[in-house]
């Protein structure tokens, strides 16, 4: 079954769920459909257990972290210049917004095909950061989903248990995320070993 | 019945008991100081820079050209270009690296500087008794330490280092070809380019 | 009265008095267990060397562990505040020091006190046996159904349990 | 979906919940196993609340050998992550960096020459070989059978990790694939060592039968333990000989026929029961299974390149775009998803490691069951703890 | 002269006596007794500990320890010279004073079962007419020590650890003394010496061992396991199950009161052999008429050396059982064992000697043995299983 396919067979079988094919260029062509918030929770019950796909087996949910990127367009726009219309080229710079973007990677145990791959995007990267967890649909999901929660702060809603899985309870920062900055401290950990001791109280003094 | 199994697995530890007197293929064990197995050929520790001849400055391969810091995983590798050069084995002006360390206690054998090399500068040292008392600094090694002759790496690697010598012998008859070349022209000679070898193909 | 006899005694005495005082219950029962082990001297040191050995092994290795195994299952080991009043302890003690002047008169004035012992007979394992076998067979037996009785009860106490937890 | 409603986590709560109820608070005894026990396959922790003996919650705790993987190989070139994969499943190497070549390779639509395959099957199943039989070392060693076992295992183990060294220059941390093929050629004698090696497992595989098969305590302690249900195990992601061992017939190398898989006549072993001893025994079949696949693969082993040519070690920078490779290794399926953005560097570096995931029903298994349990249950899970915690 | 031999030891020691003033006489023929007790069995400890690495190590196919001295020989005395010389930590919260009692008494309470064990023909340290209860009276005294050590270390595994041990010890103190039971019924005594004598007579070359009989040997296969569970050792060794419970109740002791719960395990170990050997195996009497000439105490050393080195043969082969099936294996297996196997013992006292008695008596040993061991697998439904295979 091609993308578009699934693609139609989702939006007929889920009146109003968008469902946005993104394209993939590589030679591994595996192209994968962007989900709205609002209907996620039923296309992947859909999938999961009503359609020809029989989508029963999450295998990989990925967090991925896209920075706000400037992207510059060429237009060519009519100008006074020195008294004469002018057609002028101008580079015009425009900044898309940044999102954190979870990815699931969606196989079937019983018809053994796959992969399908669904997208989510939040809206922003501070924020607006809050995801529909598919845990209650694929349990397969619970700890990653809670590893992105950890790595990158997608809140997922509805997960049963969203805790920090590999970073200790209490860090601040989500260190996936690509403008993470590192404390830089941890190399000096206080050790009996005086000189490492002093580097180490030279280190926190200067931070 | 009850203690079949246990009976079958007490006959089984004692077939092994009284094997491992007589069989060696039950009796691994190398007791290691005293004996020591061969080192595999492919074995590899950590890297060494090979030079020719007998000055390890003169004969040093390494051109400084920092791919392997680049490349290097764990970034172990710390070169400063000179600023001078010196003639290389084809007689070529090249620079040399003016420091050339390694942190030994950071690298992790894992060989991708050998592979990257386009000079055949870099190989894997299969020395591993190293330890030392000092933390910090007996373990980052300069080029000094590093500096290890060509002999040696062919008393290590003689297959490997067979091949090195063909590759090397290629290049240096091509590169003699071109000087030939540019001679008969009799027009300035260009600054000779070092082919890159594809030298993940190796055998 | 002989140095064995005085170190018992003094032991005896010294592990009920701590059973009584101490505040955790644990120590408590270790002192207890103190006390039977002293009990088990005296037998063994008065000859009865099965009586002695019964001692330590139903009261040390049973009994002491039966009271550590309640302990631990039905509370915490260390109790809340004193409440003893001091009222209630002086008046405690003065009871009890009455009734024991009054045993002891009772002990001293009785000619039971002052007549000579016959020198103590030679009990073997065998004549208990042959004892408990023929004259008390009836006691033993009814003792063994009191007691398979007892270990039916507790069976069934412990299964009911079970049930009403599933 | 009835049956969907079992495969929640909720469901846990539920069971410990009825567990508990008519006990208080103080009844309960806490314990935090790990992360220094000596049971726990390394750093790894699960916080344990008993009644008596019996589990009736646990959490299992990961994150103690945390070191960001996935931002080390966002930092570093395609080429450099290559090595950092062999730390992720250590037992394993051979297989992560297939896994790893397999989705640059999907990702750059790199060929690999037919020698170079033959190789990667040859590695992966020996790798296959002394995973498993070191896996149910452990978990015998961990049900309290001081050592005999392991040391069986060990014994096996050591010969195929020598193969390893004289291939690889390394036993355990391999680094052996490449985009486009594999780093060097098999050296002289190489494949004769390699037959006789596999040749004595099968010897080693029925000595390991006499000594526990029928053992009564190994039965009595693993079987009807952890039992695992199909739906849990397909809803959770559980994959690898968990997953066949609850009768679910899911093996990565027959689905996808990744490599050369489809030329090799072998069968998948399936439990029925998808309990400890189930998944114990799974792994002793699979071996065998791996062995007819080695037997196979080293009689039709072609001469040949083992690189293809178009790949390049130096300066690799793949279209933009993305891909996710996949393959059974022996934990289960370890995949990588790689975005690129055309650079030198993957913009995105996912591992989807098999026993982080297969972690996940840890506590469903556990819940009921002894304390001495949880820990044939988690040896029979599998799990290494740079490949959970990366 | 193989008769002087033999009593070598005693000899000596009335000697020896002899030679002090009367007032001391029966001290120290007392100290005579206990020294060497005292000094043997731990040397004993030592060789044993180096025996089982090496043994154990023999069985996984490796060498054992073979660095220290001739072979590994000398290895128990760097051992103690590291556990000596260990700092000894107490945890903050323990109960200090019962946490240094605990390990002390258990030794104490290992050493005395010593007392009653005939080592050699006339060489017992106490010959009480109760010998055999005394045994197993301090026996039980350890398990109070057990719990002193679980307990005061305030740790939760220790607790579960001790809880375990006392659990298990209480549970197969009961097949344990009535698996001895017969052999008292048999030898119609409670004396250990007197046990032995009874079985040093020989009919033929062969001796009257009391395994020899179909209610000995079962009983000698009940006692032994019995006691493997008693002295803590594989299969049963759940108490300090370091998979589970790190060291179970001794896990918060280092140095040397590590070393002593170490000993107290070793010696129990022994203690219970020894007397397994005085119950079953004719004591310090050679197994075969012609051999008495070798002296007796090698005889009973001989045979505890192979009771050691099955435990350690055990130890290396089979994994440990779950706590609920140790304890279902004692109340429902071991103890219907043992009962059944008193009646044996008793319907064999009462039928005159033949075949029909070894006939009917060993159907009484193998048929409930049949029939509960098959009704212990099926209730669980152990079973080899086969596998499906799909392509």
């Amino acid at each position: 079954m091609t993308i578009e396919q699934v693609q139609s067979e989702i939006q007929s079988a889920i009146p109003g769920a968008k469902v946005e094919i993104i394209l993939n260029p590589s030679p591994s062509a595996q192209h994968s459909l962007l989900l709205d918030h609002e209907h996620v929770l039923a296309v992947a019950t859909y999938l999961r257990d009503v359609s020809e796909l029989r989508l029963d087996y999450c295998s990989n949910v990925t967090g991925i972290d896209w920075l706000p990127r400037e992207k510059s367009e060429k237009v060519k726009v009519k100008n006074l210049v020195e008294g004469v219309e002018q057609e002028v080229e101008e580079v015009h710079k425009t900044v898309v917004p940044g999102y954190l973007e979870v990815v699931y990677h969606l196989f079937s145990v019983e018809k053994k095909h796959g992969p399908v791959i669904l997208r989510l995007r939040t809206e922003d990267r501070a924020a607006k950061v809050h995801l529909p967890s598919l845990t209650p649909i694929w349990r397969a999901a619970e700890f990653q989903e809670r590893e992105i929660f950890d790595l990158y702060g997608v809140i997922f809603d509805g997960h049963p248990d969203l805790r920090r899985i590999l970073m200790w309870e209490g860090f601040v920062d989500h260190p996936m995320r690509r403008d993470y900055v590192e404390p830089d401290d941890y190399e000096y950990e206080p050790t009996p070993h005086d000189h490492v001791l002093q580097r180490s109280r030279e280190e926190s003094g200067r931070h | 019945m009850l203690g079949e199994g246990i009976v079958r697995g007490l006959a089984e530890t004692a077939r092994n008991f009284l094997g491992s007197f007589v069989s060696k293929e039950r009796l691994t064990t190398v007791q290691f100081p005293e004996e020591r197995l061969p080192q595999a050929e492919a074995a590899r520790d950590f890297p060494f820079l090979v030079y020719d001849g007998e000055d390890w400055q003169a004969g040093m391969r390494c051109v400084a050209c920092q791919i392997c810091e680049k490349e290097c995983p764990p970034k172990c590798i710390f070169i400063e270009k000179s600023k001078d050069k010196k003639p290389d084995a084809l007689g070529r002006a090249q620079f040399y690296p003016a420091r050339f360390d390694i942190d030994v206690s950071v690298c992790m054998s894992c060989q991708i500087c050998v592979e990257v090399c386009p000079f055949e500068a870099i190989k894997m040292d299969t020395a591993f008794e190293l330890s030392t008392d000092d933390r910090f600094g007996g373990l980052l090694w300069d080029r000094q330490k590093l500096a290890l002759s060509d002999a040696h790496y062919h008393a290590i690697h003689p297959t490997d280092a067979a091949h090195t010598d063909e590759l090397l012998a290629a290049e240096k008859a091509k590169a003699e070809a071109r000087t030939k070349a540019a001679v008969a022209k009799a027009s300035p000679a260009p600054m000779p380019q070092p082919p890159a070898p594809a030298a993940a193909n190796e055998p | 009265m002989t140095l064995p006899f005085t170190i018992i005694a003094a032991l005896t005495i010294a592990g009920a008095v701590a059973a009584m005082s101490l505040r955790n219950l644990v120590h408590c029962v270790l002192a207890l267990t103190l006390a039977f082990a002293g009990l088990a001297g005296m037998y063994l040191l008065l000859g009865a060397q099965f009586v002695g050995f019964a001692q330590i092994l139903v009261y040390i290795g049973a009994i002491a562990i039966l009271t550590v195994f309640a302990i631990l299952l039905t509370r915490g080991t260390e109790p809340d505040a004193f409440l003893d009043l001091p009222s209630a302890w002086v008046s405690n003690s003065v009871i009890v020091a009455a009734v024991f002047g009054v045993l002891v008169w009772a002990v001293h004035s009785s000619p039971l006190s002052r007549r000579t012992l016959p020198p103590p007979p030679q009990i073997t394992v065998r004549q208990i046996g042959f004892a408990l076998m023929d004259r008390f067979v009836l006691p033993l037996e009814v003792i063994g159904l009191l007691l398979t009785a007892a270990l039916i009860g507790a069976v069934i106490l412990a299964m009911h349990e079970k049930q009403a937890a599933k | 979906m009835s049956s969907m409603t079992e495969t929640t986590s909720a469901a846990n709560d539920e069971r410990s919940r009825k567990l508990t109820a008519g006990i208080s608070e103080g009844q309960l005894l806490e314990v935090s196993m790990g992360p220094h026990h000596p049971s726990t396959h390394g750093v790894f922790r699960m916080d344990v609340v008993l009644d008596g003996e019996r589990v009736v919650k646990l959490k299992p705790v990961v994150g103690y050998l945390h070191r960001n993987h996935e931002k080390i190989g966002e930092n570093n070139s395609y080429l450099a992550s290559m090595p950092y994969t062999d730390r992720l499943d250590y037992l394993c190497s051979l297989t992560n960096n297939w896994a790893y070549a397999l989705a640059v390779e999907t990702l750059a639509g790199i060929d690999v020459p037919e020698r170079a395959q033959y190789l990667r099957v040859i590695t992966a199943e020996l790798t296959r070989l002394q995973n498993h039989s070191s896996v149910i070392g452990f978990l015998v060693q961990d049900m309290g059978a001081s050592g005999t076992p392991l040391m069986y295992a060990f014994r096996e183990r050591e010969k195929i990790l020598d193969l390893f060294e004289s291939l690889t220059g390394s036993r355990m941390m391999c680094n052996y694939m490449r985009f486009g093929g594999c780093r060097i050629d098999l050296p002289a004698g190489w494949l004769d060592r390699a037959k006789k090696v596999v040749a004595g497992f099968p010897q080693f595989l029925d000595e390991y039968e006499n000594l526990l098969g029928t053992n009564e305590i190994l039965m009595a302690r693993t079987q009807g333990i952890g039992a695992l249900s199909r739906e849990l195990a397909i809803n959770a992601g559980v994959t690898g000989p968990l997953l066949r061992a609850s009768g679910v017939n899911y093996d990565i190398r027959k689905v996808d026929k990744y490599g050369i898989y489809d030329r090799f006549d072998f069968k998948v072993p399936l439990g029925d029961n998808g309990d400890v001893y189930d998944r114990y025994m799974i792994r002793i079949l699979e071996m065998r299974e791996s062995i007819k696949i080695l037997d196979q693969a080293m009689c039709d082993i072609p001469p040949g390149p083992i690189m293809d040519p178009k790949a390049k070690i130096r300066g690799f920078r793949p279209k933009a775009g993305e891909a996710y490779g996949r393959i059974e290794a022996p934990k289960g399926e370890l995949g990588f998803y790689l975005i690129s953005d055309g650079s030198g560097n993957p913009y995105r570096y996912r591992v989807r490691p098999p026993s982080f995931v297969n972690l996940t029903v840890l506590e469903d298994m556990c819940i009921g069951n002894y304390i001495a349990d949880t820990i044939a249950i988690l040896g029979s899970i599998d799990i290494v703890l740079g490949e959970v915690d990366r | 002269m193989t008769e002087t031999i033999d009593q070598i030891f005693v000899i000596l020691k009335h000697w020896l006596v002899g030679h002090v003033p009367t007032a001391v006489e029966p001290i120290v023929s007392e100290l005579l007794s206990v020294v060497p007790i005292i000094l043997l069995f731990p040397l004993l400890f030592a060789l044993i500990t180096v025996m089982e690495r090496k043994g154990l190590g023999r069985i996984q196919n490796r060498y054992g320890p073979n660095r220290v001295g001739p072979c590994g020989i000398l290895q128990p005395i760097a051992d103690g010279i590291k556990t000596l010389t260990k700092e000894n930590i107490v945890p903050h919260s323990a109960d200090k004073v019962v946490h240094l009692l605990a390990p002390l008494l258990l030794v104490m309470a290992t050493f005395l079962g010593y007392a009653v064990l005939p080592v050699g023909r006339n060489m017992v340290a106490a010959n009480m007419d109760a010998g055999v209860l005394f045994f197993f009276a301090v026996g039980s005294m350890t398990e109070l020590s057990v719990f002193m050590a679980g307990w005061s270390s305030r740790n939760k595994y220790s607790l579960l650890g001790a809880m375990r041990a006392i659990a298990q010890m209480i549970s197969y103190e009961v097949p344990l003394i009535l698996s001895s039971v017969t052999v008292i019924m048999a030898a119609g005594t409670l004396s250990t010496v007197s046990i032995v004598e009874q079985q040093s007579g020989y009919t033929g070359i062969f001796p009257h061992w009391f395994v020899f009989t179909p209610w000995g040997f079962a009983g000698f296969v009940l006692f032994m396991i019995a006691a493997t569970a008693e002295s803590n050792r594989s299969p049963f060794d759940l108490p300090e199950g370091e998979s589970e419970l790190i060291a179970g109740y001794y896990t918060e002791y280092s140095g040397f009161k590590f070393a002593l719960f170490f000993l107290a395990e070793y010696l129990g170990m022994m203690s219970i052999s020894g007397m397994a050997i005085t119950l079953f195996l004719g004591g310090w009497a050679a197994p075969l008429s012609f051999l008495t000439w070798i002296p007796s105490y090698l005889w009973f050393f001989g045979k505890l050396f192979f009771f050691i080195a099955g435990f350690i043969w055990i130890r290396g082969t089979l994994p440990r059982l779950r706590m609920d099936q140790l304890m279902n294996f004692a109340w429902k297996f071991m103890l219907p064992m043992a009962l059944i196997n008193l009646v044996t013992a008793g319907v064999w006292r009462f039928m005159p000697t033949g075949i029909l008695r070894w006939l009917v008596c060993s159907a009484m040993v193998v048929a409930p043995y049949v029939l509960l061991g098959r009704g212990f697998m099926l209730g669980k439904r152990l079973e080899k299983r086969t596998y499906r295979f799909a392509d």
